[in-house]
């Protein structure tokens, strides 16, 4: 592939990269000045600077979520740093980076919660209740695992699609990771989000919602000296600077500390399932 | 009350994602113009082999939808061959140009029937080559006709640019749902204001185009006129 | 002496009557609450994970694509009558001969004509969804938007179809001294209707390539599908390109369906 | 230079038939005046045959009695009532289009290119306006329709539509329309200049036909000097939107006195 | 039903002439057969004269001999060589394009409708062929094209496009056209009858130049009959795709032998 593969040794002639990230605070985005923003870009940066790419080689393309992992294959990025979960079906596709972070999931519902929705499970028992979830996300498989049946689910192709419908009333409860989720209910009058908690798979067993960064699977050369780099800033704390210092409107932290632990201790290969 | 602007960051983000969107609208301009004469005038051959080749491009570019086209131009072959990717604008602007090659053959095609079948009969008459015929006598006057719908037509490929948003480019479209992400954010603006914003932009990009369509027609007309004018003593001159 | 009969018009001939009654026929099918949009697309056959092109995948795609195109073509036919209807009213607008209606009509016809359908969803559902108490299923937003955006189209060809009509037969018409509303009736429609239908034909087949345009806001069309399929599969060639194939299985025997209505209505001009 | 022309007004006491009277009409189409200050009296079945160059006015002035072109001075009589204006306490105002559309009725006008409506049967195209206009019932119309269809030697086309027809058959349709309106004033505008030579023959011989009933006035714009000779009252001669010489044709076409009349009717003829 | 004609043919030996020979030449439009295994010989520099009703196929024959239309049978040639074939050891087989084109060269032709090109002033329109076709320089084809105008009577017109023009002056421009190519044969179509009767005399005097300098061939369909009486030394009379009468004007105008002359030159002139 274009881009990655040689080790530093020409640092004068790297390509240009392009990277992939969907439209999603705080993971990444497109800030006020039109430049990528996101702890995901942010650590991209890092990594691909010590690899001796310049900011100038750099170039973010904002894409619907559902698009990254087909405009990796198809070669219009080089990398995906939108904090895409690993899981066993996406790494048939392309491989990852070891993880980042970790985090919980959450619904956005409307003020006062009134349906007194907790988690996947109350849709499986209340079947009035539907459910927005953006195609290709891993919420699609964590509704499915739980049972709730397709008529209780509306799949949207972008995150600003799902929270209008939420706001106008299309839908009772909007899927998302905990941080996701929280950004948009503190952007948004009128909805709420309800306690963070770890979804389970169809067995009954908790999962590891872990994210990374993604590559092209034949891209194997690349993706390791990236990963390289990536474990030597996760040693040494910068991920965890970076991934905590991203906040919300009221100034309350997306993720603590914990969740950037977690992820350190594990690998890609602990995501079998 | 709701404001009906958007701020001037926000105004010079679209207006930096125009320079995007009009750069495959040249591209794709100018593929489509290629493909409009050489399938045009294919259309028009006296070996039916030919005609039935650029008939079949013609019914397939504008029997496939133009958003399909691109999704498959853009998405669906890179990922079948693999090969070294060619950048997406210009993916996208093949895709764009296809699209106007099949409908701008037609108004090829119609100018050149347009022209009264006497012209091309007068210039045999005057022993002009096929091409000869095509270059001095038809397609000269076939430009006048052609002119206002092929306006008409590159107004609606700046139009389809807007789908290049959903295939990953950041047009003026894809820019504009970026910047929807920062009102939420900030929590300013609506977000009917901001496409309002966005349609007003495109609505007067399309006048520009109009603009410099009838600029062309009228420097056109001016040819009827009269030509370059001999003067009197050019005159004598010659006499 | 010889018999008389009237002169059997376009719209007596069973030639045209009885593709149009079956045309009738399907619309009111296709419309009905019958046809309902798929929420997933979930292909059953998973394909063999190699680059290359699966042809057993892009075969058993099929039905599914089937599902998505009705819905594509639904919207179009509800936008499109929409069109028509709404067209003729912006026709009447612009030949008004009162500037203070003729002129907004002017300037919201080529308003709409020349900026991006896409954009004009994204704006409906936008405003729907910001006005209390409405809401609409993106396949009702998908045919607004068709349908607005190509009444402007529409009303140019009323429009067209009435200039066409020559200035002779208008004349004639005085010399007759007919009254403006046989005029209008018996000399000038049914001249300018059959120069209309072919370019109205045309227009559905064009928002019928628009519609997959839904996608952006959500209606379950073709496009719709192939995203799932893709999303789901991570397989993006077969989708998109059964997708294509299932376009022109509708628009090339629609556009033919058009020129043979455009030749039996056309009759040779005086 | 315009003629003052009353005298040669030969005076047809027939019944039914009606006049037309201009006094200083005029017409311009932009700058340029087509009708200037134009008097000119056809008395009650009068035939009166123009000529003149091309672009003198000839078809203007049919136009504008006909109602296809509003005139911008002067006053047109047909039958002794004005045609543009309605005479409200002794003043005359210009007239609202139900008066016009009242006048009008005593008007009929064949055209160069037929304008036959081109979905209707021959028939249909004559039934049209008796029905319409003179609310006849169906088989009123249909009985008039095919005797006029006769009298112009049309009985086997009252079936076919236009397309069907050749030139002149079409001409003698839109004749035989017209009259079913039953006119009393008959414009023909170069009525034989868009058919085959051959053609000509048959048309003329309609209008013939129509002229020896005598009832009808007509004016005729032609360049069939021949057939002017033989069945006008009056010949006129038009240049520059006036009438530059009048009289019978013997005379006008015989001995012009107008240089301009003597160079076109030579420039006619000299072939 | 054919006459056989080669008798009546003149021979005018005038240097740079060619003369036309047809042979068994047919052409149909689908099942319609318009010329009918037709021999015709024209001498050089002779000027033939062909009339006859509407669609008996005088323009076809035009325009076949100008290769507008391919023919069915037969063969044609022009100035002794053939047109549509080429010898090929001996045998004749179809010409290819290339020999057709300079064949070709030898031939002009005006049509009915002018056919001027409408984007270039009547100057550019004569200097095209010169410089394109027989690669003239610019300097030259100018000077050529202002003598043509001048020949025409149309000095004054160099820098005005066809739309500033009258139909005479348009058809004179076409004819200069038509000379610029210097060729040996020219055919008329008709060339008067779109004209205003009173343009018709400036376009016939340029023919009548034209025919007294007695170089060229010419072969001109036309329904003014006193002209063709005056200056063609043959008439043929064309019915049905076949030459029914062929003679001395004076022989086929004055004493016409076949009926169908007789109705037709009747026809023609009875109105
Ligand atoms: N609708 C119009 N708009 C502008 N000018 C017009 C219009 N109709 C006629 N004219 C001009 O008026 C003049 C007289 O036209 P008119 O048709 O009456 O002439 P005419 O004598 O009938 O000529 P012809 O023999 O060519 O028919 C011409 O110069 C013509 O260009
Ligand atoms: N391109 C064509 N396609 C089909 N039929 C044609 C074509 N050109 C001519 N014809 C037919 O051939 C016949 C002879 O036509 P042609 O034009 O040679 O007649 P003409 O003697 O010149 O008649 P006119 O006096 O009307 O010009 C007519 O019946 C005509 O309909
Ligand atoms: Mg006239
Ligand atoms: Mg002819």
């Amino acid at each position: 592939g274009c881009g990655g593969g040689d080790n530093g040794s020409e640092d004068d002639a790297r390509e240009t990269l392009t990277i992939g990230i969907a439209n999603e605070q705080p993971y990444g985005y497109m800030g006020d000045d039109g430049k990528a923003a996101g702890f995901d870009p942010e650590i991209a940066r890092e990594v691909l600077g010590t690899m001796g790419y310049s900011e100038e080689d750099l170039e973010f393309k904002v894409v619907e979520f559902g698009q990254l992992i087909g405009g990796l294959q198809a070669q219009q990025f080089d990398l995906v740093a939108a904090g895409m979960y690993i899981n066993a079906e996406r790494k048939e596709q392309v491989q990852f980076s070891d993880p980042d972070y970790c985090t919980k999931e959450s619904f956005a519902v409307e003020a006062g919660n009134p349906e007194n929705i907790v988690d996947y499970q109350s849709f499986a028992e209340n079947p009035d209740l539907t459910m927005a979830v953006a195609s290709g996300t891993v919420e699609v498989g964590y509704a499915e695992d739980a049972e709730i049946p397709d008529e209780q689910l509306k799949p949207y192709s972008g995150i600003d699609q799902m929270y209008d419908a939420l706001a106008a009333g299309e839908v009772d409860a909007v899927s998302g990771t905990a941080a996701t989720v929280s950004g948009q209910v503190r952007s948004r009058d009128n909805i709420e989000a309800v306690d963070a908690f770890i979804p389970k798979d169809a067995a009954g067993e908790e999962t590891l919602p872990c994210g990374g960064f993604a590559f092209r699977l034949d891209d194997t050369e690349f993706r390791d000296e990236f990963n390289t780099e990536l474990n030597k800033l996760r040693e040494d704390g910068t991920t965890t600077e970076i991934i905590t210092s991203f906040e919300d409107a009221d100034g309350n932290p997306y993720f603590t500390p914990e969740d950037v632990e977690l992820a350190n201790g594990l690998t890609v290969d602990d995501f079998t399932k | 009350m709701e404001s009906w602007l958007l701020s001037g960051s926000q105004y010079r983000l679209l207006l930096e994602a125009s320079g995007t969107t009009l750069q495959i609208l040249a591209y794709a301009f100018l593929l489509g113009i290629v493909l409009s004469l050489v399938v045009g005038i294919a259309r028009l051959s006296e070996r039916a082999w030919v005609r039935g080749l650029a008939l079949v491009f013609v019914e397939f570019a504008r029997g496939i939808s133009s958003i399909i086209l691109l999704f498959i131009v853009a998405i669906a072959i890179p990922i079948l061959f693999g090969a070294e990717q060619a950048p997406l604008i210009l993916l996208s602007a093949i895709a764009l140009g296809i699209n106007m090659g099949g409908y701008g053959a037609e108004i090829i095609r119609g100018g050149i029937q347009a022209v009264p079948k006497g012209q091309t009969e007068a210039s045999i008459s005057l022993n002009l080559g096929p091409a000869q015929r095509l270059r001095h006598v038809v397609l000269p006057q076939a430009l006048t006709i052609i002119l206002p719908p092929m306006g008409n037509l590159t107004i609606e490929i700046l139009k389809g640019t807007a789908l290049v948003s959903l295939v990953g480019m950041t047009d003026i479209m894809q820019m504009a749902r970026n910047i929807r992400q920062q009102q939420l954010a900030d929590a300013v603006g609506t977000q009917p204001v901001l496409f309002l914003n966005v349609l007003v932009l495109y609505f007067i990009l399309a006048q520009v185009i109009n603009l410099l369509f009838k600029v062309a027609e009228a420097w056109l007309a001016k040819r009827y006129e009269g030509g370059p004018a001999l003067t009197g003593t050019e005159l004598e001159a010659i006499r | 002496m010889e018999e008389i009969h009237p002169h059997r018009r376009w719209y007596r001939r069973p030639s045209v009557v009885v593709p149009v009654v079956l045309v009738v026929i399907g619309y009111s099918i296709l419309v009905s609450p019958l046809v309902r949009e798929q929420n997933f697309f979930r292909p059953e056959v998973a394909a063999d994970g190699g680059v290359t092109f699966d042809w057993n995948f892009f075969v058993h795609l099929f039905p599914l694509m089937l599902q998505g195109l009705v819905v594509t073509v639904k919207a179009t036919l509800i936008g499109f009558l929409l069109a028509i209807v709404l067209g003729f009213f912006l026709a009447l607008g612009r030949r008004s001969k009162r500037r203070l209606l003729s002129w907004p009509v002017t300037a919201v016809i080529e308003f709409i004509r020349s900026t991006p359908l896409l954009v004009q969803l994204f704006f409906w559902q936008a405003l729907v969804r910001a006005s209390e108490g409405i809401t609409l299923e993106p396949i009702t937003i998908l045919a607004l938007g068709l349908g607005i955006h190509y009444a402007t189209y529409c009303s140019e060809a009323y429009r067209a179809g009435i200039n066409s009509v020559d200035k002779g037969q208008w004349e004639a018409a005085t010399a007759l001294n007919l009254g403006p509303v046989t005029s209008w009736t018996r000399v000038a429609i049914p001249q300018a209707v059959p120069n209309v239908l072919p370019a109205l034909g045309n227009y559905l087949i064009a928002g019928f390539k628009d519609a997959p345009m839904g996608v952006a806001v959500n209606a379950h069309g073709l496009l719709f599908f192939a995203d799932q399929v893709r999303n789901d599969t991570f397989r993006a060639t077969e989708p998109y390109l059964i997708a294509g194939v299932g376009f022109l299985l509708v628009s090339l025997p629609a556009a033919w369906l058009v020129r043979r209505l455009e030749k039996r209505i056309s009759y040779e001009r005086v | 230079m315009s003629v003052s022309e009353t005298t040669t007004a030969r005076d047809i006491s027939s019944k039914g038939a009606a006049g037309v009277r201009m006094r200083g009409v005029t017409k311009a189409f932009g700058q340029n005046v087509v009708l200037r200050d134009l008097d000119l009296e056809v008395a009650p079945g009068e035939k009166v045959v123009v000529i003149g160059p091309s672009g003198s006015g000839k078809t203007t002035i049919l136009r504008t009695t006909m109602t296809l072109e509003r005139i911008d001075a002067g006053t047109i009589e047909v039958g002794g009532r004005h045609l543009y204006h309605e005479s409200v306490n002794g003043k005359l105002r210009p007239a609202r289009e139900k008066h016009i559309r009242e006048v009008r009725s005593d008007i009929g006008m064949v055209f160069q290119h037929f304008n036959l409506f081109p979905h209707m049967t021959a028939l249909e195209n004559i039934m049209l306006a008796p029905m319409k206009v003179h609310g006849k019932s169906r088989q009123e119309a249909q009985a008039l329709g095919v005797e006029l269809l006769d009298k112009v030697g049309l009985a086997h086309a009252v079936n076919q539509t236009p397309g069907q027809l050749s030139g002149g058959q079409k001409q003698r349709v839109a004749i035989a329309r017209s009259l079913a309106c039953e006119p009393k004033v008959m414009l023909f505008d170069e009525v034989t200049s868009a058919l085959d030579p051959e053609l000509v023959g048959e048309v003329l011989n309609v209008l013939r036909d129509i002229a020896e009933e005598g009832r009808t006035t007509m004016m005729l714009v032609t360049h069939e000097m021949g057939f002017a000779r033989e069945m006008a009252d009056r010949v006129l001669m038009f240049d520059g939107g006036q009438i530059i010489e009048s009289g019978p044709p013997a005379e006008v076409l015989g001995s012009p006195q107008h240089e301009r009349t003597k160079a076109f009717l030579g420039a006619v003829k000299s072939h």
